[in-house]
């Protein structure tokens, strides 16, 4: 990729740490769940950035964050230079503008008492268009480029299929023409054959609008084929972030090696060598010390237990955060420096 | 654990207060206490002054308020004006009575309620459901005092199978607790049937039929274990209520009760036993859904008091 | 020939429509399992696979019923079953372990009392041996420190530990067929692979039939002998694995296949099925799946018989008519 | 760009409509008691709303000469009579039950309809807000459920006087609290539902997402519990005036007629009877009904 | 009087006329609606003390059940001047504590009551006229007065005269005396239940020669009047106090009970607030007395249980005045005054009653009704009794009129007029006049009955023409009581009179 490329977001050391209430009087925290926890990455515009991961690795929690749908503990979020951290709720308001989501659910995220025209209407009245008839044009025209027919706009959404309710968030995320657009698993929910119609519709709006995604998924396999860039998620932190195909034919963090290795293979003939993980993932509230992956981990050394590696780059466009890799390369690069 | 007990007791505290204050204003509003002394005398205008200095009301409000809640905190209720006698006296005097009762209808509801709300709820829309839940609306279509009249003229004057009225011994308990039960269980009941079917659900259900166990031993063992957790928080709330809210079970049965006494009290505005009594029913209540909460935790090993639900 | 331990002919499963008709969920279906095999099958979501295995489980919901058909056990015929005849083999013979793992588990009763349960109600031991068959199947799970685990209650497990105990409690009393509904969707992948290797493992140990039910063609790939792929209540293909990877035949299965992103393969776009499947009792006449087949032609509006294949697939399209034999859907 | 075809969707399918006596003949078998509930409800409203049509006499229309006058269809000169009997001052009982669903119906609606804004609106507050101004609001309901009802009416009637406005006031001002809290619960889950996180996402301020998106979502929880509620006000009523706090004794509510004529039960059974008989199965339809709608809305409901 | 008309038939359970009360023995069960909480006769002044008080307790004076004046615990008395009345007490009375009675209890009783612990009571205020108690001998004793006391005999026939035991108050305090009355009457109380019952046994050393004939009464507090008639039926009970008017039927068929009546002292009035147009018109006040047929309402609604009255007192009131009749039923002339004083038709009136009568809910209707005829529309509102006597009443906020019933315990026209016609007393928010004071003061100052009667009757006459309330009926008490019971006689009073009563 090339230097001029322009930067629409920049997260830096983002965190987000859910207390649990205790005490005599229910305001003292007794514990943390560090669902994020100092994560730092940037997103190109007109790219499309993956997060993949775990349940519960906290790849939701960044991406709501990131629009302040919660509110950050700690860190800066620049979008197109504009620290969103700072601003006020109304500053916030309008900003969504520009910062959209779709959410996984596709039958949680539309209200079910709402008519689907007004739910793909309502951006427009919060943003402020006034004119009937102009909201009128662009929830029609919105409504085509998402393959939705004006008959079915006077329907609600329990009348749609899964798939036909994923384009109808994706509408309500359009029509106020974002430039980034944080799709937190939008595809999880569908059968196969309606996932990838999805995914052809989402690559073609990015075409047509030059969008830039945030695509949050667990599963690799889409990841890999919509994303340019990824960022592997775990227990809160960033542990990988590589352009896509450096990550996925040579892995270098261990964790993200048997993520992939244990993808289910395509074809029952290729069969492969797996690396089976020990254990579950634990839990956020109680986080392992030094590298959060290292009782799981096949290759885990002393330093492991103690120590948190940082991320720094490994090779072009590659950032890894594992002490395996820091004899050879003494460069600890901030990920900001990430290109 | 200790920290959320101590906490819920902090809100007891504040609660209790607030109450105090209330009620302690309010019943000043509603009439004079000295004047209703005087049902056939010669209340002459000195004479109730007098009285009124010498029951301590001619005070400034503030006053009054100040020596209450100086009673308040060791638990010194003062004394009625009516009987003269502690008010803690009286209430530790009804509370036999009040919490047989409470039980007795509170056991009524259950074993009517229990049967109707799962039959219902596992022949959903079937017949069975049907008339079970207009059985257990029936209750609760009868304003209360009807139905203890009714239930009086029939199983007392008519059939003579029970006592009419009085706290002698168990057959008197009978018929003011079919009252009592009678409305608790029309809400038990749908409150069972509703829970029953949001478990029956589960795929835990499911679970426990694919190992082959009696469809009782699912019903029982499984659903309704876990549809009890609602009902056991419902019948806490209600507890509290029961034992000051049955004024009419209780004026109908004659039966000598912690409801009676306030609302006697209220008749004659006698306001230390309603002060003392409306601040024993609010700690009751209070303690009685704690001791619910921390029951929980033996219903359902998920809940850890003082966290969520993990 | 392989010992066949499952039968099923031609199952149907509706539900009454308000009219007191009959909706069809699945629409008679044909299938055998063979001893230690595992048959997947597959299909998008909604187009009946639960329902199948619920019936051989004879759990099908309220207001669902199997109307026609016959399920055979070895020499048992599910259809001759009382309630108590029912009872008998759940657990004992055919055992089933389903899609999440976290409400599969009662919450109010630990892990140990829920393995007792099935192991006291099919069989007559003390309490105590079944403690010792519970704690040995924790074991066998592969259960990390298993006599805590015996008196911890689910909640206290995580999602794959669950899924095992699961597993642990439908083995206990050593069926000779497992139906898993989906066992693996609910998990990340990291456990999946957990899971599914377990299952492996324990089929190979005690020889045991498993049907294998995912929407996953990874899983299908990974885990099975045999495939059945449905669609609308129907079986659409029936072949050995590798054949349907590698010459899926029906529309529909080169649909599903082309469909998944290929990890090793970039493409722009995939190739996707359009429309949806239709809901029961508004399937459309003739193939069920022609409305969203870019093959579909006159001959569609006819139902299709599922025709056999040189390599031993079976396939419901008119295109396989020609050559190919047809087999006789009885 | 990939050629988007319509997708059918189940609906789109269409079938030939059965007729209507059909429809309503299988609505009537799958819904017995929510039917039944209807009807009764019905029959209450209209008796209300057409009164004056329907009652045969001045509900009013005191004679001593009448005073429990037993129900009969003719009097010796052939002409109509009370046909469910005369009350104690010799007034028709059948017109005042008549006249006496207006005034039952009132309190169950207005005392709802105070009870459900107070609650549904203070229920939002500590739902959506959540914090200290949950914990005001709940401490706030706490103290209403430890005040006496009893107690509570008299001092509302003290300072507000008496009448059938006033037991209106004083069952909303109780009954809040219910509506408070299933609300705050449901707003509480709500909060958590992805479209609201969406609505925020897509600019909308609190207001509008509590009026858009949170309000329609618990209408019909405040439906299910605002027809139970209809039901338990006119039983309180009738139990208001068993305790001597009920209305004036020339409206025809009810419950004051039955408990005004309880002593009559064995002499004059009519007087208590038929009132009695009005409030059960008045009561009972908007159980049945409530019952109904939950079941339809959320079968799950604890209610 | 009494015996409604017959139009109520029933078809009620006429089912077994056995009588059910089989072996209870010599003893029987009451049945009453209230328990007074305190027995201490200083600290009370409800209806249910006496009730259940006046077996346990005596005074110097006692009423017979006729309300005749008699010796009680003093055999004589006589005025040694006009502030000196000295008693000479019975001898050989002991209280059921074996404390013997003599001239140092009654002493101690009125210093207790005129003390402080007597000044926290309502009884204190109708004993203000005596001074002291001198001991004379062991029996005998002085009362000084400090101001002649015409009622003060019948006073002392009252609640808060009754003679209490000295050591027994002193030594085991006010608490437990509340709880566990002793005085010299003809039953002891054995035990206490509160809001339950209370048990009375035989004052074995009674000075009445062969009196009480029972062994054992058992008070029942029941009150619900249908509960308490349905225990009377179940024989759980074998006397039923405060049976409704709506329940004389029942009672009246069923084989094994009787029916008692006895007329009251007690007067129901709707008293006008004069203050309030359009009743500042005497023509206006009068005219509603004439608007509303009494008689009717005695009858039908009452069914004949209760007596016309003329002034607001009843029959058995000293100073009631036999010569006045009731103000007839005569709605022309009420339309005649109303239009001499210029009241519209139409004219709206509030009415206050207690809600907790339903009975008296009829009558107000009737009163309604009656007044609608002549012209006025009258609101009815209901109020908890209690915020009507003690707070609405008081403050002139019940409205144009408002029910009042008094029953003057003293019998004595004194008390009630002087309450309700005394400007600034505690139930007289607005009514006033100077002619009505004056003969008030003038009937206190003396001790002569027949000057007092004389004054009464002048006093009554003004009254009459004033018509300060609309006098409705002196109430009748119904008794209904199991045919085993004998020689039981309903009280006028409530104070029940039990030792001649014997069972079958
Ligand atoms: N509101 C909250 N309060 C407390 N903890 C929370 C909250 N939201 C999320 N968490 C915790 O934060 C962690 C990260 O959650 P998050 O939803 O971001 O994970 P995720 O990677 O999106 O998982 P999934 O794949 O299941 O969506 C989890 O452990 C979760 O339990
Ligand atoms: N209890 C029920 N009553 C009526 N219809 C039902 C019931 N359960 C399922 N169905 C219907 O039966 C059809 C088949 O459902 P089934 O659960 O077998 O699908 P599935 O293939 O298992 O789908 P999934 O992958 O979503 O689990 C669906 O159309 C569904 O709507
Ligand atoms: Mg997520
Ligand atoms: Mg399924």
């Amino acid at each position: 990729m090339t230097e001029n490329e322009n930067v629409l977001l920049k997260v830096d050391n983002l965190k987000k740490y859910f207390p649990i209430k205790g005490g005599i009087f229910g305001n003292k925290t007794m514990k943390q769940v560090k669902a994020v926890d100092g994560v730092s990455f940037e997103v190109m515009e007109g790219e499309t950035f993956g997060i993949v991961g775990e349940s519960g690795c906290g790849k939701s929690t960044a991406g709501r964050t990131i629009l302040r749908l919660l509110e950050p503990t700690e860190g800066s979020i620049y979008f197109q230079g504009k620290n969103i951290a700072e601003l006020n709720p109304n500053e916030m308001r309008r900003l969504r503008k520009d910062i959209q989501i779709v959410f996984q659910d596709p039958f949680a995220s539309l209200n079910p008492r709402m008519k689907v025209r007004d739910i793909i209407e309502e951006p427009l009245i919060n943003f402020g268009v006034s004119d009937r008839r102009e909201r009128e044009k662009r929830v029609l025209e919105v409504a085509d480029q998402v393959g939705l027919t004006a008959a079915q706009l006077t329907r609600f959404p329990h009348e749609f299929s899964g798939g036909q309710r994923q384009r109808i968030g994706i509408a309500r995320a359009l029509i106020s023409k974002p430039k980034l657009i944080i799709a937190d698993e939008p595809v999880s929910a569908l059968d196969v054959s309606i996932q990838s119609q999805v995914l052809n519709l989402m690559r073609d709006l990015q075409k047509e609008f030059g969008l830039t995604y945030i695509f949050i998924s667990h599963d690799l396999s889409v990841v890999k084929h919509f994303c340019d860039r990824i960022g592997v998620m775990y227990l809160g932190k960033m542990v990988e972030i590589a352009e896509k195909h450096s990550l996925y034919d040579d892995p270098l963090h261990p964790y993200a090696e048997a993520l992939l290795s244990a993808l289910p293979s395509p074809h029952p003939l290729q069969m492969k060598n797996r690396i089976i993980l020990k254990g579950d993932v634990p839990s956020p509230s109680n986080p392992p010390s030094g590298c959060t992956f290292h009782p799981r981990c096949p290759s885990c050394m002393d330093i492991c237990k103690t120590e948190r590696p940082s991320l720094q780059v490994i090779r072009d466009n590659h950032a890894v955060s594992c002490h395996l890799y820091e004899s050879t390369e003494k460069l600890a690069v901030a990920a900001g420096e990430l290109k | 654990m200790i920290a959320y007990i101590i906490r819920r007791l902090l809100h007891t505290i504040l609660v209790v207060f607030a109450i105090s204050l209330i009620i302690f204003f309010s019943v000043r509003l509603t009439g004079d206490p000295v004047s209703v002394m005087f049902q056939a005398g010669e209340p002459t205008k000195e004479a109730i002054a007098e009285v009124r200095k010498n029951l301590g009301l001619d005070e400034p409000l503030y006053v009054q308020y100040g020596i209450f809640l100086k009673g308040l905190v060791t638990f010194d209720f003062g004394e009625s004006f009516r009987s003269g006698m502690p008010v803690i006296d009286l209430i530790k005097e009804k509370l036999g009575a009040t919490l047989a009762l409470a039980f007795g209808g509170m056991a009524v509801a259950i074993m009517i309620a229990f049967p109707v709300g799962i039959v219902s709820a596992v022949k959903r829309g079937t017949g069975v459901d049907f008339f079970g839940r207009i059985f257990s609306l029936i209750g609760i279509s009868f304003p209360n005092f009807w139905l203890g009249i009714m239930l009086i003229l029939i199983f007392a004057v008519n059939l003579k199978w029970l006592p009419s009225s009085g706290f002698e011994s168990f057959k008197h308990l009978i018929l003011p607790s079919i009252t009592l039960g009678m409305i608790l269980s029309g809400i038990l009941a749908r409150l069972v049937r509703s829970s029953m079917l949001e478990v029956m659900n589960q795929q835990y259900i499911s679970t426990a039929k694919s190992k082959g166990i009696s469809d009782f031993a699912v019903i029982i063992k499984h659903a309704f274990r876990n549809a009890l957790l609602p009902t056991v928080t419902f019948l806490g709330l209600q507890f509290g209520a029961l034992l000051g809210g049955t004024v009419i079970v209780e004026q109908i049965f004659s039966w000598p009760g912690i409801g009676r006494l306030i609302i006697d009290a209220i008749n004659q505005r006698d306001y230390p036993v309603i002060q003392g009594g409306v601040i024993f029913l609010a700690v009751i209540m209070v303690a009685v859904n704690l001791v619910i909460d921390l029951s929980y935790t033996l219903i359902d090993p998920r809940i850890k008091i003082g966290g969520s639900r993990s | 020939m392989v010992q066949k331990v499952l039968e099923v002919e031609e199952l149907k499963v509706g539900i009454k429509d308000e009219d007191g008709g009959r909706i069809a969920i699945v629409n008679g279906i044909n299938f055998h399992l063979h001893k230690g095999e595992t048959l997947g099958i597959v299909g998008e979501s909604g187009c009946g696979k639960s329902m199948t295995s619920l019936s051989l489980m004879g759990l099908l919901p309220a207001g669902v019923e199997r109307h026609d058909g016959e399920i055979r056990l070895g020499n048992l015929n599910f259809n001759s079953f009382n309630k108590k005849d029912w009872r008998q083999i759940r657990g004992k013979k055919i055992a089933m372990i389903f899609q999440e793992p976290m409400s599969s588990l009662n919450p109010v009763y630990t892990v140990g009392a829920q393995i007792n349960e099935m192991i006291l109600n099919h069989e007559r031991v003390s309490k105590k041996e079944a403690r010792n068959r519970a704690l040995e199947m924790l074991k066998l799970v592969g259960i990390p420190r298993p006599e805590q685990v015996l008196n911890e209650y689910p909640h206290q497990l995580s999602g794959g530990m669950r899924q095992r105990v699961m597993i642990a409690i439908a083995l206990s009393c050593n069926p000779e067929v497992l139906i898993a509904d989906e066992p693996t969707t609910a998990l990340d992948v990291t456990i999946q692979a957990q899971i599914l290797e377990l299952m492996k493992k324990i089929q190979d140990q005690l020889h045991m039939s498993i049907v294998l039910i995912t929407h996953d063609l990874g899983v299908v790939a990974e885990m099975c002998d045999r495939v059945i792929v449905m669609y609308a209540g129907e079986i659409v293909e029936e072949s050995l694995v590798v054949d349907l990877f590698d010459q899926p035949s029906h529309p529909y299965t080169k649909g599903l296949l082309a469909s998944l992103p290929d990890i090793h393969e970039q493409k722009e776009y995939l190739s996707s099925i359009l429309g949806v499947v239709p809901a029961p009792g508004k399937m459309p006449a003739g193939c069920r799946f022609a409305p969203r087949c870019s093959f579909a032609h006159e001959r569609c509006k006819e139902v299709p018989p599922l025709f056999e294949m040189e390599n031993g697939s079976k396939v419901k399209c008119w295109l396989y008519e020609d050559g190919e034999a047809e087999v006789a859907a009885t | 760009m990939t050629s988007l075809q319509l997708e059918q969707t189940p609906q789109q399918i269409s079938q030939p409509k059965p007729s209507l006596l059909k429809r309503i003949w299988r609505f009537i078998k799958k819904n017995p008691a929510g039917v039944a509930g209807m009807i009764l409800v019905l029959l209450s409203i209209s008796a209300a709303l057409f009164s004056q049509w329907i009652a045969p006499f001045d509900p009013s229309k005191a004679s001593l000469t009448s005073r429990l006058a037993p129900p009969s269809w003719a009097d010796d000169t052939g002409e109509s009579v009370f046909f469910l009997g005369a009350d104690q001052v010799g007034r028709d009982l059948f017109s005042r039950i008549i006249y006496g669903a207006k005034i039952s119906l009132m309190v169950g609606f207005f005392g709802v309809l105070i009870s459900l804004v107070i609650g549904t609106i203070l229920g939002l507050v500590a739902g959506y807000f959540g914090k200290w101004l949950d914990d005001f609001i709940m401490r706030v309901a706490d103290i209403q459920l430890a005040f006496p009802f009893i107690l509570f009416a008299i001092v509302i009637m003290s300072v507000l006087g008496t009448g059938i406005w006033k037991i209106i006031i004083i069952l909303g001002l109780t009954y809040w609290v219910g509506f408070a809290r299933l609300i705050r619960g449901e707003v509480i889950s709500l909060k958590e539902q992805e479209y609201i996180h969406a609505a925020k996402a897509i600019g909308g301020t609190t207001f509008t997402i509590i009026r858009k998106h949170i309000l329609p979502n618990v209408m019909s929880s405040i439906l299910v519990l605002g027809t139970m509620y209809i039901a338990e006000f006119i039983l309180l009523e009738a139990s208001l005036t068993f305790l001597g706090l009920g209305v004036d004794p020339t409206i025809p509510s009810w419950g004051g007629m039955l408990a005004d004529s309880r002593n009559y039960v064995t002499t004059a059974w009519w007087t208590a009877t038929f009132p009695g008989i009005a409030i059960m199965l008045t009561v009972l339809g908007f159980n049945l009904l409530g019952d109904w709608l939950r079941d339809k809305f959320d079968p799950n409901m604890k209610l | 009087s009494g015996g409604g008309k017959e139009k109520a038939s029933t078809d009620s359970s006429k089912g077994s006329e056995e009588n059910p009360v089989k072996d209870r023995g010599n003893e029987i069960v009451i049945g009453v609606s209230g328990d007074p909480q305190n027995w201490d006769p200083i600290d009370t002044f409800l209806l249910d003390w006496s009730t259940v008080a006046t077996s346990v307790f005596e005074g110097l004076v006692d009423r017979t059940i006729d309300l005749e004046l008699q010796p009680g615990l003093a055999e004589s008395w006589e005025y040694l001047d006009d502030k000196t009345l000295q008693f000479k007490l019975r001898q050989g009375v002991t209280f059921h504590n074996g404390e013997p009675f003599n001239a140092e209890a009654v002493k101690f009783t009125f210093d207790r009551l005129l003390g402080a612990e007597g000044q926290k009571g309502p009884q204190y205020s109708n004993y203000t006229s005596i001074e002291s108690v001198e001991v004379v001998d062991e029996f005998t004793i002085n009362m000084k007065l400090n101001t002649p006391d015409p009622v003060l005999l019948t006073k002392l026939a009252g609640y808060g005269a009754v003679i209490v035991p000295p050591k027994y108050v002193a030594e085991k305090g006010d608490e437990h005396f509340n709880n566990n009355p002793v005085g010299t009457g003809p039953f002891k109380m054995t035990s206490y239940k509160r809001d339950q019952e209370i048990v009375l046994e035989k004052n074995p050393d009674y000075w009445k020669e062969g009196l009480p004939k029972l062994d054992k009464v058992v008070y029942k507090i029941i009150p619900e009047a249908s509960t308490r008639l349905a225990e009377l039926q179940t024989g759980k009970i074998d006397i039923m106090k405060r049976v409704e008017v709506s329940q004389a039927e029942t009672v009246k068929e069923t084989g094994f009970l009787e029916l008692q009546e006895v007329g009251t002292p007690t007067a129901f009035s709707l008293r006008f607030d004069v203050a309030k147009k359009p009743f500042d018109s005497k023509e206006v006040r009068q005219a509603i007395n004439y608007a509303v047929d009494k008689e009717a309402i005695i009858n039908e609604i009452l069914g004949g249980y209760g007596k016309p009255i003329s002034t607001f007192q009843s029959e058995l009131s000293f100073g009631n005045n036999p010569d006045l009749e009731p103000y007839p039923y005569d709605p022309e002339k009420a339309k005649e005054l109303l239009k001499k004083a210029g009241v519209k038709e139409g004219t709206a009136v509030d009415l206050f009653i207690p809600g907790n009568d339903g009975n008296f809910k009829e009558i107000a209707q009737a009163v309604s009704f009656y007044l609608e005829e002549v012209g006025i529309k009258v609101n009815i509102n209901t109020a908890d009794s209690t915020t009507l006597t003690s707070d609405l009443i008081p403050n002139a906020k019940a409205g144009h009129m408002y029910r009042q019933g008094w029953g003057g315990w003293t019998l004595d026209f004194d008390n009630t007029a002087y309450l309700m016609y005394y400007e600034g007393e505690q139930w007289n928010p607005s009514f006033k006049n100077e002619k009505v004071e004056e003969l008030l003061e003038k009937q206190r100052a003396s001790v002569d009955p027949e000057e007092r009667k004389a004054i009464f009757k002048e006093l009554t006459e003004l009254l009459y023409d004033l018509a300060p309330e609309l006098n409705l009926y002196s109430a009748v008490d119904i008794y209904a009581v199991n045919k085993r019971v004998q020689n039981f006689q309903p009280p006028h009073e409530d104070r029940m009179r039990l030792e001649e009563v014997t069972v079958k």
